[in-house]
């Protein structure tokens, strides 16, 4: 069965990627989505087994890797409570995306191509959460990298589109550095990157040190912080964040695949996954809480200005991987683990339903031009309405039971880093609140502002070619009021109404909608209340020190309450700002330009990465190639000397003058100097 | 065993096919035509027999197999052959590639047909004898030997600066290995022999592996190409006819390489560890230099030269690390290199072959028109990036691990080239692959024909299998490297044992 | 009393004299045949010398063949500068320059 | 001072003075007589330490043949020697100083001459007292039968210098007519008469 | 006194004795026949040449001296004399179509050949001064008459002339030393003054006379400084005039200096050792660099020969049995590529115009093939890069040198050699990689016939290079 889960999808893949362009489209689009249905059945079925039953933990043997040394690496799956949680996760989400992509991509004539990258990121996932070594989770880590990078990449012929892939692959990458190392650290530590071996040594190990880069470190920090810098990486923490929001040019159902619902989240599965070791190492933790609040916090406020529907959702998922993280460094796995699970649902729910909103405006995403579409298109109206409440905690929503166990658990930490990230992360649950019925109010409700002003002709374009808005991002500093001289591009919008999206699209939308409403009241029971430690059968490893869930529930009163009050403050501020007084919002960024510019173009990270990182990259290689390759290496080697050489033989040559004295003296200078030299090493 | 076996074959066999292309009159069109094919079944007969080869070859012993040897020189050096699992995998590797090579000058080769195909068959003779070679001396000759038939590939049948980038090639590499082949005669002196498996046993006085190591080092170094003397790699990759590149990346690159294992390791331990530090540290200045290098190349070929450079700086780095991890991960290295940067050039070929410029600037869009090359070049430039499920990874990571059991420095610098080889690669591949098309020369370009796929897919499909089950490759070279660690500890508890003495 | 080192030093100025006369003079080629004779002479002095100190006729029959060689030499010279002459229309040193580098 | 000494003195102050006068002297006639005074005072050293056979063979063969060879060479070229370029040598002083100190180095290692008596013993032929044998005698005994292997070959080198001075200076004229009887027989009427028909009027 | 003078053993001197009277009854033949003879002559020649080529062959290879010991012949001397032969005919065989194509075709070369072969043979047994004198002599001024041998060319009698004054100067130089070596260790005959410096010592005077007996040999194997005719005269004289330069004496000129050095002087390696090391190092500097800035090919291959004289040096300076087996290994291949290399320039010609210049021979390799792929072959070689017999010439030497633990100069002589390989490699460059020019005229059977055996010798030796390994080694094993 476990074969089947993860290799279907690869099945899937082979088939429209193979040989799509051979049976066409519609039949691409029914096998791979097929397919994942099926592996999507069967996950459940796993989660039952394994996580609601009795089933024990179980290692799946498909084939040795390599084996050097002492190194061995499998293919193998590890199915635990974490592993059958993703899978539901990664396959659900997974199958849902592929059956709305059928609508989302029903013009695109490269479907084929889509479906097999989708089912390619869903192996490649699922790789990832089964892996039952680290390597094989780099394997999945990397594919899922690669999928990510085709499908941001998958409109290629918009530059904006391959440089945002570039970036999302080669940021992720600057994350995998640290996983890499990480795995090293551990294989020097352990001989062995097999979880089953690692782990039931981290005890022992607890105190051991080891020596990087010339200090001697606390070995399972090193090892730890070395690893969550992968984990940062993929779920675009603070500071190699910035590749997040650019992936977003990609299709809209990849956004809410990719972008939102699983491969974010890998680097808060690692840290589970990775519990015993990071267990080991608080020092790493604090690092970690640190990190996710400031990632919640940022992010946020990042969120609170932009005007690409898409690129809101993007910050929110953002911040909320920042939760995430936080729930994880307060050392409350189960927390975040959790918020993982109901984010995959209400998160995936916003991107498909900004998609079905996108579908709608003829792939005009930017918020300014829309307004007023709950007339239109009512059912996606509702069903963001879901994942708004659920996203930002509304009573009973999914959202309600995990973000807030996650600000409790920061709050019951009683550390200073578990302090910051509590308020960190209620300051953000305000903003989210805030941010996410500013969407909705600009998007749904208020007038109409797409049916004027955009006039361009618009040719016979493949509609594939240009979603979105060309975005330069650089000069975002304009007040939404005054965005005439955006350069949309040419969109179809104006010419029609929006419309509501196809049944295939919207059914997803529905069940996600139930996921979003009800997964926190079904599951936090198991995840983080008292069937704890029955559901996660020790998949996930709390030292016995660690007491945190007890905490939680011995807080004071007004903490569970807090984010609840965030919520609603950032309702009612949304409401005034963006439905009574939708002057204020103009009004405010003209009286603060340089916090507004400051939060429009993401506190400059961009910016600032072009200027440490790419430039005098550029500049080093170019440099080093012109005058280090040039002149310096073949300046002074290969070319140096044979100039050299060629003066040397122009000497000489001179010297052979043709005259016969000339011939005789040399003769003579010859035997003197010999004479000379015997009589003077005689005389010694 | 003393008769002429199956490894005299491999020699023997493509140099019978160049005397026949020699023997073929005229320049017609008929002649040219007979020509190739003569070539391509004088390779393909070539690996058949090296898979035969393969097949009597035993990877759980770790010496060597299929010996042959002949009086040849003078006593102690003989005309002997022999493979062990270091060497096998190249000897395949080399029969592998030739037929592609020959493939991809099907076409593009227009003139002087006859003589390129001896050119490259007695290259191949050279290549396989390397890895042959059970006597230095015989090795040396072979290792040499090759140097003609590619000075006048990249001379004849080069770009606009060929000469220069012949003579630059031949030159450097020459001078580089001039020098081992006086350490060898001062083995030969020390050790009354030249036998490989002789001299693997004997051990040399501390001071002289010095010097004898620097002396292979300089030539192995060259070879490889280390930083700083890697500049003849892109002149030589750029002005070569795509085949040239393809042998250059694939195999002859290899041979620094292969002397690092086959000499310098165990024969010189004690050496080996003593500059273990100076290689590390060529080896990531090599790994992060030219990956800098690379990204600002503007030539398809040329960067691809460099990643070289650097994806060699990972081999050294294993190889040095003194563990089987990085060893074996190093070999391996090579292996996947081999079939991945050949590929590569395939691919520039493909594209040179029909716009005749390797400007990256003159590509761009290349996927609309031609969605398999696309696909191809993907695939190829995820290995390139040692991407998990390709051969490229296996290699780069085990080569890393190793490294990092040696130091973590060097495997900490070394792993940045993991960030900067995504950088460079996709960066090219984004402009070379992506994007509108917009040049009015490219509207009319065809995607791969047969021919180029049939030269293509089987690397790609060797390079993602490779990938997935790196166990043939990895397998053959572990009993040598058990054997060569053995060596190592070996001469490690001897400087420990000198070292306490001395306290 | 006028011993070894009396003839040897003569000889040694006679040899000087020769090899300077050879590319000290520019002016023509004949003068350098002449300074060969010398040279062979100093030699023969030196030969003579020897022969005669240690009592060994050895040293005498070379210096006679040595003799003998020197006239075939200068006759070969000759000829050879008189073909190059009518060559050339001159024996000026300078002159013998066609090839160079 | 012995009259030995005075003699030597006398020849060699001459022959080295002389041989200066070889290379130094501007007209190559007077180079050539100064170069058989050279000659003369040499045979003279030759005489005194004993080589009567020697110094005769110098007087006659070098005097009188090759000398006069030069001399006749020199009149023969006919080279207007006013024309020939005088120039001093710009290398003459480093010329002259290392020739200088390539001398000194000379003298001072002979100088160091030591009778080694063991190397008497190396002596092939001795030479016999004069009383018993005369020098001419003593080098004959020895150049025909010890020697001969020598002799033969001064005689090839010989061989050698009158084919040289053959080969490279002998000319057949152009434009002298030889009767060749041969080439008179082979002619035949077909060769040596034309029959050609001339058109009219038109002249031949 | 009359001493028993016993008939000395004439067995040895066979060869010599064929060719001398060969000689002899040649130009009787010559002076009656008259002009028309040369191609007969030639032909006679190399019969002549051929039949002393079988008997030194069947010399004993055992020390064996004679005319009152000034004749020696062994393994060594035989080595080389087969050499020096070969040479001698091969030259013989480039010269024949030349010289009659050029009208200097007469008698009096081929018998001047073989006089100065005669010369060779001399040196290569000289077991004294005088006969390594009067051979040197010998083979000099024959040398001195071929060269200048195109009488009425004027680059041809310059050559002739500058060959002439430097070479006497050099035999000049040669006799004082031996008149120094005589005086101060009493013996012209190499025993004897052997057995004067076995001590270990020598005095500056034997040093001194030694210096100058280096200089006089030096000039003959034109190493430098005493290098500086060879490229002029190398220039000058007909091309199959330089061939056989290039060849035969370099042939004779290494047996003498390896006869001188290690017969007479064994005592003292270690003085000597510094003078061959010094003009070794000298000759492999110069002969590389200098020939990088040749435009003619005659002048190239000069500087080639100086550089390859260094090398086989290189055998000579360590004084041992490996390197004189190198030095005999190194003539020997050197032979082959030399030949071989004036083959393909003495096919240089267009209706009856030689080509001398580097650039005339630019894309050969489309009109000619096959001359090209020899030639190429052949510059390979000299570079030294294997598998062509080249290398094992290289191989042999600084083996010897590193067994010698002459390290520095084995490792300058391989570092000129890859400076050298440059000028080796333009040619090919211009063979190959320039565009063709009008094609030449169509090889002559000698030469074709020269340079097809050379060719397969450079191209095959690496199969087989047992059998001349093994007779080298012999050869100088009889040394010692």
């Amino acid at each position: 069965m476990y074969h089947a889960i993860v290799f279907l999808p690869l099945v899937g893949f082979l088939i429209a990627g193979l040989f799509g362009r051979l049976i066409g489209p519609r039949p691409s689009e029914i096998v791979t989505t097929a397919l994942l249905f099926v592996s999507a059945f069967l996950s459940w079925i796993a989660f039952f087994q394994v996580a609601l039953g009795d089933t024990p933990m179980l290692r799946v043997q498909v084939a040795q890797w390599m084996s050097v040394g002492d190194l061995n690496v499998d293919w193998a799956f590890r199915i635990d409570t974490l592993t059958a949680v993703m899978l539901i996760v990664v396959n659900s989400v997974s199958a849902l995306v592929h059956l709305y992509s059928i609508g989302y991509m029903h013009e695109d004539p490269h479907r084929p191509r889509f479906f097999a990258y989708l089912s390619l990121f869903t192996f490649a996932m699922l790789m990832l959460v089964t892996a039952d070594n680290l390597v094989q989770m780099f394997f999945g880590w990397e594919g899922v990298g690669l999928a990510s990078y085709l499908l941001i990449g998958f409109w290629y012929q918009k530059d904006s589109a391959n440089a945002a892939a570039m970036k999302a692959f080669i940021v992720n990458r600057v994350g995998d550095f640290g996983f890499l190392l990480g795995i090293f650290t551990l294989f020097v530590l352990f001989n062995s990157v097999t979880f089953e071996q690692i782990f039931p040594r981290v005890a022992d190990m607890a105190n051991a040190n080891f020596r990087f880069l010339g200090v001697e470190w606390h070995a399972m920090t090193i090892a730890a912080l070395l690893l969550f810098m992968g984990a940062m990486g993929k779920s675009a923490q603070f500071l190699l964040h910035t590749w997040l929001p650019d992936a977003m040019e990609g299709p809209t159902p990849v956004s809410a695949l990719i972008h939102a619902a699983t491969m974010v989240t890998a680097g808060v599965f690692m840290v589970a996954r990775l519990s015993p070791i990071f267990e080991y190492a608080p020092a790493a933790l604090t690092v970690v809480t640190i990190i996710g609040g400031i990632t919640a916090f940022f992010a946020a406020t990042v969120g609170l200005v932009q005007n690409d529907i898409k690129r809101v959702i993007a910050y929110s998922t953002c911040s909320q991987l920042g939760y995430m993280f936080v729930g994880l460094g307060v050392g409350a796995y189960g927390a975040g683990v959790f918020h993982l699970f109901t984010h995959a649902f209400f998160k995936a729910l916003l991107f498909l339903g900004a998609g079905s909103v996108i579908h709608a405006m003829h792939h005009e995403q930017d918020m300014r031009n829309m307004g007023a579409l709950r007339k239109y298109i009512p059912f996606t109206t509702a069903m963001m309405a879901i994942g708004t409440l659920a996203l930002t905690g509304f009573p009973f929503t999914a959202g309600y039971y995990s973000k807030d166990a996650i600000i409790e658990a920061a709050f019951a930490k009683h550390s200073a880093a578990g302090t910051f990230a509590f308020i960190a992360t209620v300051v953000a649950a305000f903003m989210t609140s805030f941010y996410s019925w500013r969407l909705f109010f600009l998007t749904f409700e208020g007038k109409a502002r797409w049916s004027h002003g955009h006039d361009h002709a618009h040719g016979h374009h493949a509609h594939g070619s240009h979603e979105g808005v060309e975005h330069d991002d650089h000069n975002h500093d304009v007040e939404p009021a005054h965005h005439a001289d955006h350069e949309h591009g040419h969109h179809g919008h104006g010419d029609h109404k929006p419309h509501e999206s196809p049944l295939v699209m919207l059914i997803p939308l529905a069940l996600l909608a139930l996921g979003a409403l009800v997964a926190g009241i079904i599951f936090h029971h198991d995840f983080i209340g008292e069937g704890y430690n029955d559901f996660w059968k020790g998949a996930l490893y709390t030292r016995p020190d660690n007491h945190i869930l007890e905490e939680m529930h011995h807080l004071p009163g007004w903490v569970p309450l807090l984010p609840t009050v965030m919520m609603i403050l950032g309702f009612v501020l949304a409401v005034y700002m963006y439905m009574l007084d939708t002057k204020k919002p103009a009004q405010l960024a003209a009286e603060h330009p340089l916090l507004y510019r400051f939060l429009l173009n993401k506190w400059y990270f961009d910016e600032l990465y072009d200027l440490i990182f790419v430039r005098p990259a550029m500049w080093l290689g170019r440099f080093l190639w012109r005058t280090g390759d040039g002149r310096i290496i073949d300046g002074l080697g290969p070319d140096g000397i044979s100039a050299r050489v060629m003066d040397v033989t122009r000497g000489v040559v001179r010297v052979q003058t043709g005259y016969v004295y000339h011939y005789a003296f040399a003769m003579l200078i010859g035997v003197a100097a010999l004479v000379t030299f015997y009589l003077f090493r005689g005389a010694h | 065993m003393l008769g002429f076996g199956i490894l005299s074959g491999l020699l023997i066999l493509p140099l019978l096919g160049a005397a026949f292309i020699l023997t073929l009159r005229g320049d017609s069109e008929a002649a040219r035509s007979n020509a190739r094919w003569a070539a391509l079944i004088t390779t393909i007969i070539t690996f058949l027999l090296s898979l035969v080869a393969w097949g009597r070859f035993d990877t759980g012993i770790s010496s060597f197999q299929l010996v042959e040897s002949h009086a040849w020189l003078a006593e102690g050096i003989a005309f002997k052959l022999g493979v062990d699992g270091f060497s096998m995998p190249f000897i395949l590797l080399t029969t592998f590639l030739m037929p592609f090579c020959i493939l991809a000058s099907w076409e593009s080769i227009t003139h002087r047909v006859k003589e390129y195909f001896v050119a490259f068959l007695v290259l191949e003779t050279t290549m396989i004898g390397v890895f042959q070679a059970l006597d230095l001396v015989l090795f040396y000759l072979f290792f040499e030997a090759g140097l003609i038939p590619m000075f006048l590939i990249i001379g004849i049948w080069g770009g606009k600066r060929r000469i220069y980038a012949s003579f630059k090639f031949f030159l450097y590499t020459l001078l580089g290995s001039v020098l081992m082949l006086l350490a060898i005669m001062a083995m030969y002196w020390a050790a009354g022999t030249t036998d490989i498996p002789t001299l693997l046993t004997h051990e040399f006085p501390a001071n002289m592996q010095i010097w004898l190591w620097l002396a292979f080092f300089a030539s192995f170094a060259v070879k490889m190409p280390m930083w700083p003397v890697h500049t003849w790699l892109p002149d030589a990759h750029v002005e070569a006819p795509t085949a040239g590149s393809v042998i250059l990346a694939g195999i002859l690159l290899k041979m620094g390489g292969y002397g690092f294992i086959r000499v310098s390791l165990p024969m010189f331990p004690d050496a080996s560890i003593y500059f273990a530090p100076l290689v590390f540290a060529l080896s990531v200045i090599a790994i992060v230099y030219t990956s800098l290098v690379a990204l600002m190349q503007e030539d398809m070929k040329k960067l691809i030269a460099y990643s070289s450079v650097a994806h060699m700086g990972f081999v050294t780095m294993g190889l040095f690390s003194m563990n089987p991890q990085g060893i074996q991960g190093a070999m391996f290295q090579m292996v996947s290199h081999g079939l991945v940067s050949g590929a590569l050039f395939l691919c520039v070929g493909v594209v040179y072959d029909r716009m005749h410029t390797r400007e990256i600037k003159a590509y761009g869009g290349l996927v609309n028109r031609m969605p398999l090359y696309a696909v191809v070049f993907l695939i190829l430039t995820m290995a390139n990036v040692g991407l998990p499920g390709t051969s490229g990874f296996v290699g780069e990571f085990l080569s890393l691990m190793g490294a990092f059991r040696a130091n973590t420095w060097v495997s900490f610098l070394a792993t940045t080239g993991v960030i900067l080889s995504a950088a460079y690669a996709l960066w090219l591949y984004r402009r070379v692959v992506y994007g509108p098309l917009e040049k009015p020369e490219l509207q009319s370009i065809t995607d791969l024909n047969r021919r180029e796929m049939i030269s293509l897919i089987p690397l790609v499909l060797l390079v993602i299998y490779y990938g997935v089950q790196p166990g043939p490759i990895l397998d053959a070279f572990a009993a040598p490297t058990d054997a060569l660690m053995k060596t190592y500890q070996a001469a490690l508890t001897t400087i420990q044992t000198a070292a306490v003495a001395v306290h | 009393m006028i011993g070894l080192g009396h003839y040897l030093t003569v000889a040694a100025v006679l040899f000087t004299l020769g090899v300077l006369g050879i590319f000290l003079n520019r002016k023509n080629v004949i003068v350098i045949l002449m300074s060969v004779e010398l040279i062979l002479l100093a030699v023969n002095i030196n030969m003579v010398a020897f022969s005669t100190h240690m009592n060994d006729i050895v040293g005498q029959v070379f210096a006679l063949l040595i003799l003998t060689v020197a006239a075939a030499e200068a006759a070969i010279g000759l000829a050879i500068l008189v073909v190059f002459f009518r060559n050339r229309g001159s024996i000026a040193v300078e002159d013998v320059n066609m090839m160079k580098g | 001072m012995t009259v030995t000494a005075a003699f030597f003195y006398l020849f060699a102050t001459i022959t080295i003075a002389s041989g200066f006068m070889v290379i130094a002297s501007r007209n190559p006639v007077q180079s050539v007589l100064f170069l058989i005074l050279a000659f003369v005072n040499a045979a003279g050293l030759f005489l005194m330490m004993g080589a009567e056979f020697l110094a005769m063979i110098l007087v006659i063969v070098y005097v009188g043949a090759v000398a006069v060879l030069f001399l006749f060479v020199v009149m023969m070229l006919d080279v207007d020697f006013a024309e020939l370029r005088q120039g001093f040598l710009q290398y003459l002083p480093i010329g002259m100083l290392i020739g200088i100190v390539f001398l000194l180095e000379l003298i001072l290692v002979i100088g160091t001459y030591v009778v080694d008596p063991g190397l008497m013993r190396t002596a092939a032929v001795p030479i016999p007292p004069a009383d018993v044998m005369t020098n001419t005698q003593a080098i004959g005994q020895v150049l025909y039968t010890r020697y001969f292997y020598f002799f033969q070959a001064a005689g090839l080198i010989l061989l050698v210098a009158m084919i040289g001075a053959i080969v490279l200076t002998l000319r057949e004229r152009v434009g002298v007519r030889r009767q060749d009887i041969s080439k008179q027989n082979a002619r035949t009427q077909a060769d040596a008469v034309e029959v050609r028909k001339v058109p009219f009027r038109q002249g031949v | 006194m009359n001493p028993a003078f016993a008939i000395p053993a004439f067995g040895p001197v066979l060869p010599e004795i064929i060719l001398a009277a060969g000689v002899l009854v040649m130009i009787l033949f010559g002076a009656i026949r008259g002009e028309r003879s040369a191609g007969i002559m030639s032909i006679l020649a190399m019969g002549l040449l051929a039949v002393a080529l079988v008997a030194v062959l069947m010399l004993p290879g055992t020390h064996t001296e004679t005319m009152s010991g000034s004749f020696v012949i062994d393994g060594f001397a035989k080595f080389m004399k087969v050499l020096t032969l070969i040479a001698s005919i091969g030259g013989l065989i480039l010269s024949m179509d030349y010289m009659r194509r050029e009208g200097i075709f007469r008698f009096e070369y081929p018998i001047l050949i073989v006089l100065s072969t005669i010369g060779m043979l001399m040196v290569a047994s000289a077991n004294d001064l005088i006969a390594l004198y009067l051979g040197i002599e010998l083979l000099s001024l024959s040398s001195y008459v071929i060269a200048a041998f195109d009488r009425d060319n004027v680059r041809s009698t310059e050559a002739g002339l500058k060959y002439f004054v430097l070479g006497a100067l050099s035999s000049g130089m040669l006799l004082y030393g031996a008149s120094l070596v005589y005086g101060f260790t009493g013996s012209v005959q190499f025993p004897g003054i052997a057995a004067a410096v076995s001590g270990g010592q020598a005095g500056n005077g034997v040093i001194f006379g030694l210096v100058f007996v280096a200089a006089g040999i030096a000039f003959k194997i034109s190493a430098v400084p005493f290098h500086m005719w060879t490229p002029d005269v190398y220039e000058g004289s007909p091309t199959p005039v330089t061939a056989f330069f290039a060849a035969a004496p370099k042939m004779a000129g290494m047996a003498m200096a390896t006869r001188v050095f290690i017969d007479a002087f064994p005592g003292i390696t270690g003085q000597w050792q510094q003078i061959i090391v010094f003009i070794s190092i000298a000759s492999m500097a110069l002969g590389s660099f200098a020939a990088i800035g040749q435009r003619n090919i005659k002048r190239l291959m000069a500087y080639s020969s100086i550089g390859n004289v260094g090398y086989a040096l290189i055998g000579l300076a360590t004084g041992t049995a490996e390197g004189i087996q190198g030095v005999a290994v190194y003539m020997a291949i050197y032979l082959a590529m030399t030949l071989g290399s004036f083959a393909c320039i003495l096919s240089l010609r267009r209706r009856n115009v030689m080509f001398e210049n580097v650039e005339d021979l630019s894309g050969i390799a489309r009109t000619h093939p096959v001359i090209a792929f020899c030639l190429a072959m052949m510059m390979f070689s000299l570079a030294g890069i294997p598998p062509l017999a080249g290398f094992f010439a290289k191989f042999a030497v600084f083996n010897a040198a590193i067994q010698a633990n002459l390290v520095t100069l084995a490792v300058i002589g391989v570092v000129t050699s890859v400076v050298g390989a440059y000028y080796y490699l333009r040619i090919v460059k211009v063979m190959y990689f320039d565009e063709p020019a009008e094609r030449y005229d169509a090889m002559p059977f000698g030469v074709k016939l020269v340079l097809g055996l050379t060719s397969v010798f450079v191209v095959l030796f690496g199969l087989v290079p047992g059998p001349l390994n093994s007779a080298a080694g012999a050869a100088a094993r009889s040394l010692f």
